[in-house]
């Protein structure tokens, strides 16, 4: 055994064994860690942010003289009209912005890259087992996703089909990140047993 | 100006769809086509889990996801916070404590604003406190630290995640089984619905947390749109049928449409 | 007004986006629509940044409120708002250029508290993927056998120790990840993609103004 | 025997059971064989083909809580290219990924190999696709000064290379976005540039296609992929060990369904 001897090391594999502590019961050293590390993003999000308003901001708007960037700083600004009760409507401004660049951004992921892709994926000749497969799980799922009819006779039958492919897909996803997140405790485990006591 | 090469297709998708939606919207909001839907046992639990929060004497914990209002996890979000309009109006009839913990600094003035207009309407102004609506960080694992640790020491009854979720949900889920809280979960992230499934007592899965906001308010114009879905679901279907059959022939003029 | 402009806004800045992901200019040039839809993505950064304070503001009013009162806990709360004042000033400090000493001080902060602790918080998901598959891995009914069966196989195909039960447990795991599992993920993002078209369409075309928090 | 209990057993038995079976195997490894997959073999050969003297660029796109099943990919690679004398320059469009540049690059530098010549660390380049697009197209014309803060072109490694095109291969280790999509959509596409991948396993069939399209050369998935890297070149090292800690984890979580089960059944025979 090697223990490490840096002040950082110490603290965050004490760190790392508070927040594991979790698990076998809430208690006070938990507690403290969480209200730390909740505050601690917080602050590094501000320091983060500041950095990100001055830069795509304040740098252009009064060196380069980009005098547009002034409607998104007014934009921002009026977030906190919400605070002076007269003048809270205004705060809806901004957010009808963002919620409109959203929906924008948003028609054109799901469309194009869910709807379209996955389609096209699934146009496969009926040769093959898997390929049928294919074909009628995705049509049998489909039918389980109607809402405005009643699953009786054989839409029901078809979408219960639908309904146990969906769970062999939500066994085989579960099976499958198991070695993903052991992976991740083994990581935790190298920071106290490595880094930390120098065992491994 | 001239469309992008690819991108015909996806136009004509978009203007089909819309033409769809919004017909279907219009003749439900006249009152010429209403469609039912179909029972979601998911919802009804929801009603189940805030009844029982209320005999417990015990909060409500709703969680509108960690996705964003302005980027592709916006529509999750927005039926999320549809889900809560409705819950806040159920806890503020029961008179029953929310806790709503939000991830995104965007969508946290649009949860309280939604929140306080939900006591608003429920005649229950005064149940609106600062603690209400709580930003706990914008760090997804600072986030769910805040979350567990909440749902630990509030003990909550109830526990109802509606939205766009990462890989808290198991975190939240296993949590919220420790404290034997119900649990009703509706995600469309689908590496996550696996854990959600396994973990809660019902689960929306993909596009019925999208049809939640429409079952639990029975809104003429969500209604409209569900029938519309369905409608466009079908004609999916179709294509995939006849593409495939194709397919199977060797024609390939669905594939190449698609490709436009 | 009231009403209206905020409508307005969305409808107007989803149609530039939009449209500049459909449209280009003809000439294989600069394409204006392009140009803003850029502009607007860099605006959403900016309004964000704006929306970190105002969310902070939250954490200072609830948990100022405890420490104030001396409430249970009051000794957390006051960590937490300490916390967000020296990461906030140390972290501005090293990104203004303050010296190499708050560079250096702002990563070994990063570094040994808010990395491993997000580590740590991640990695409890090895503990209750363990505890979640021991409670609902029951063989109830048909579907929750399924699921069960699915899981199994796929686990015992892809732990190395499978292969030396059965060296046919990999090809099994790999045709159910590619086959039933490829299915189901389609399937679900395509009825998902429907239901998410729907909703950004009656918010973009304010149809739905829920969002918003109701009209006054 | 009270079935009712066993069902409901404590949770914190399965916790404890299962740190003992991941912490022993890594202090103690057992050695369980492992088996390499094709995928991980045209890796190696691809990666074994380059001549020394070669570069290559590892872009380094994930953070601390992706990093225990992407970062040993790195490290197995890294370890390869060093011994075969190939340089290495690490490239990020994650905030955190220089830092693990940093870590790859100690142990080296403790055994005598020369920052600037035999690897370098070029640091964040924060812009996600876009930047990747121009990172890509112009190396030199993003990056000026390295993580270091040393001038790019006083780099001996650095010289003669303008576009990624002039590495011998470019590996993406990813944990999401940006990462290989970003890599394969705006760099592979236009420059055919010769790209690999490391991916976290939950990625992993997503980024299938690519794969299959030949737009990603060869794939290390996950830890699993790390250790069967090892493997294959020779070197079994930390990856490995952890891969027996994997196999006695997925023991103890199937081990616990089935007494479950069992469980549920005895009791509902009593009944």
């Amino acid at each position: 055994m090697n223990i490490s001897t840096d002040i950082w090391t110490w603290i965050a594999a004490l760190g790392t064994i508070a927040m594991f502590s979790f698990i076998f019961k809430e208690n006070p050293v938990y507690r403290w860690c969480e209200h730390l590390y909740v505050g601690a993003a917080a602050g590094y999000a501000i320091s983060v942010n500041a950095k990100s308003i001055a830069d795509k901001a304040w740098t252009p708007l009064t060196q380069d003289g980009k005098i547009v960037l002034l409607i998104p700083c007014i934009f921002g600004i009026l977030l906190y009209a919400r605070f002076i009760k007269s003048i809270a409507w205004l705060s809806r401004w901004p957010m009808s912005f963002l919620v409109g660049v959203g929906s924008g951004l948003a028609i054109f992921g799901v469309v194009n890259s869910q709807l379209l892709q996955q389609i096209k994926a699934t146009l496969l000749p009926l040769n093959s087992i898997n390929n049928i497969i294919m074909v009628f799980g995705v049509l049998s799922i489909l039918l389980y996703f109607f809402f405005s009819m009643e699953h009786r006779g054989a839409v029901k039958y078809g979408a219960s089909v639908g309904r146990w492919i969906m769970m062999i897909t939500f066994g085989v996803s579960f099976g499958n990140v198991v070695m993903g997140r052991i992976s991740l405790l083994l990581g935790a485990l190298e920071r106290i047993l490595g880094d930390w006591l120098g065992m491994v | 100006m001239t469309i992008m090469a690819g991108r015909v297709t996806f136009l004509f998708t978009v203007l089909i769809m819309g033409a769809i939606v919004l017909i279907g919207v219009n003749m439900s909001q006249a009152g010429k086509w209403t469609p039912k839907i179909r029972r979601l046992a998911g919802l009804d639990a929801v009603e189940e889990a805030v009844g029982r929060a209320t005999e417990m004497g015990a909060p409500v914990h709703f969680s509108p996801g960690i996705g964003n209002i302005s980027d592709d996890s916006a529509p999750q979000t927005f039926a999320g916070l549809e889900v809560l309009a409705y819950v806040t109006e159920l806890t503020a009839k029961y008179n029953t404590e929310i806790i709503v913990t939000i991830r995104q600094p965007n969508v946290f003035p649009l949860a309280q604003e939604i929140v306080r207009q939900s006591y608003l309407a429920a005649g229950r102004p005064d149940m609106f406190q600062e603690d209400t609506v709580q930003f706990l960080s914008s760090e997804q694992f600072a986030y769910a630290a805040g979350v567990m640790g909440i749902m630990n020491r509030r003990r909550i009854a109830a526990n109802l995640m509606m939205g766009a979720f990462w890989a808290e949900s198991l975190l939240f889920a296993e949590a919220g089984a420790q404290v034997g809280a119900i649990q009703v979960a509706g995600t469309a992230a689908m590496a996550q619905l696996p854990f959600f499934v396994a973990a809660c007592d019902y689960t929306l899965i993909g596009e019925e947390l999208y049809a939640a906001g429409a079952y639990l308010s029975q809104d003429k114009v969500k209604l409209g749109s569900i029938g519309s879905q369905d409608i466009v679901k079908g004609i999916t279907m179709v294509i995939i049928l006849v593409g495939s059959l194709l397919a199977t022939a060797d024609i390939t003029i669905i594939k190449d449409l698609l490709s436009k | 007004m009231r009403r209206e402009i905020p409508l307005v806004i969305t409808f107007v800045v989803g149609m530039i986006v939009l449209l500049a992901r459909i449209f280009t200019a003809a000439d294989g040039g600069e394409f204006i629509l392009a140009k803003w839809a850029g502009e607007l993505t860099d605006w959403v950064i900016i309004v964000s940044a704006f929306a970190v304070g105002l969310a902070s503001v939250n954490l200072f009013r609830i948990h100022g409120d405890i420490v104030a009162r001396k409430r249970p806990g009051w000794i957390n709360s006051l960590t937490l708002l300490a916390a967000i004042v020296v990461f906030a000033v140390i972290g501005i400090a090293a990104r203004f250029g303050a010296g190499p000493f708050f560079s250096e001080l702002n990563q070994n902060l990063y570094d040994s508290i808010i990395s491993p602790l997000g580590a740590a918080m991640f990695a409890i998901l090895a503990f209750y993927i363990a505890s979640a598959a021991y409670r609902a891995f029951r063989m109830r009914n048909l579907e929750a056998s399924v699921m069960l069966f699915a899981a199994i196989l796929v686990m015992l195909g892809r732990a190395p120790v499978g292969e030396l039960i059965w060296n046919q447990f990999p090809s099994i795991a790999n045709w159910l990840v590619d086959i039933p599992n490829t299915v189901g993920q389609r399937a679900i993002m395509i009825g998902a993609a429907i239901g998410g078209f729907a909703t950004s369409l009656r918010i973009l075309l304010g149809i739905e103004r829920g969002h918003l928090g109701g009209v006054e | 025997m009270d079935w009712k209990k066993l069902q409901n057993i404590d949770r914190r038995i399965i916790y404890i059971l299962l740190i003992l079976a991941t912490a022993v195997p890594m202090i103690r490894p057992l050695a369980i064989p492992l088996s390499t997959g094709p995928s991980v073999h045209k890796f190696y050969q691809i990666m074994d083909a380059i001549p020394a003297g070669e570069k290559v660029l590892f872009s380094l796109d994930y953070a601390p809580s992706g990093a225990p099943d992407v970062h040993p990919q790195a490290l197995a690679v890294m370890k390869h290219m060093m011994n075969k004398g190939v340089g290495v320059v690490f490239i990020s469009f994650w905030e955190a990924g220089p830092m693990f540049g940093e870590q790859l690059i100690r142990a080296y530098e403790e055994q005598g190999y020369e920052y600037g010549v035999h690897f370098a660390n070029l640091g964040y380049v924060p812009g996600g696709e876009s930047a990747i697009k121009r990172f890509g197209e112009d190396v030199a014309g993003q990056v000026s000064r390295d993580f270091r803060n040393n001038p790019v072109s006083s780099l001996p490694i650095m010289q003669g290379i303008k576009d990624t095109r002039d590495f011998a291969a470019v590996i993406c280790f990813s944990a999401g976005n940006p990462g290989v999509q970003e890599w394969v959509r705006q760099v592979q596409g236009p420059l055919g540039i010769n790209l690999l991948a490391g991916a976290v396993t939950v990625s992993v069939p997503q980024y299938m296609p690519y794969v299959d399209a030949g737009q990603v050369k060869a794939m290390l998935a996950g830890l699993r992929g790390a250790a069967e890297y090892e493997t294959v070149s020779g070197n079994p090292g930390p990856s490995v060990a952890k891969m027996d800690a994997q196999s006695l984890g997925h023991l103890i979580i199937i081990a616990f369904i089935i007494v479950g089960n069992i469980a549920f059944f005895m009791d509902k025979k009593k009944q």
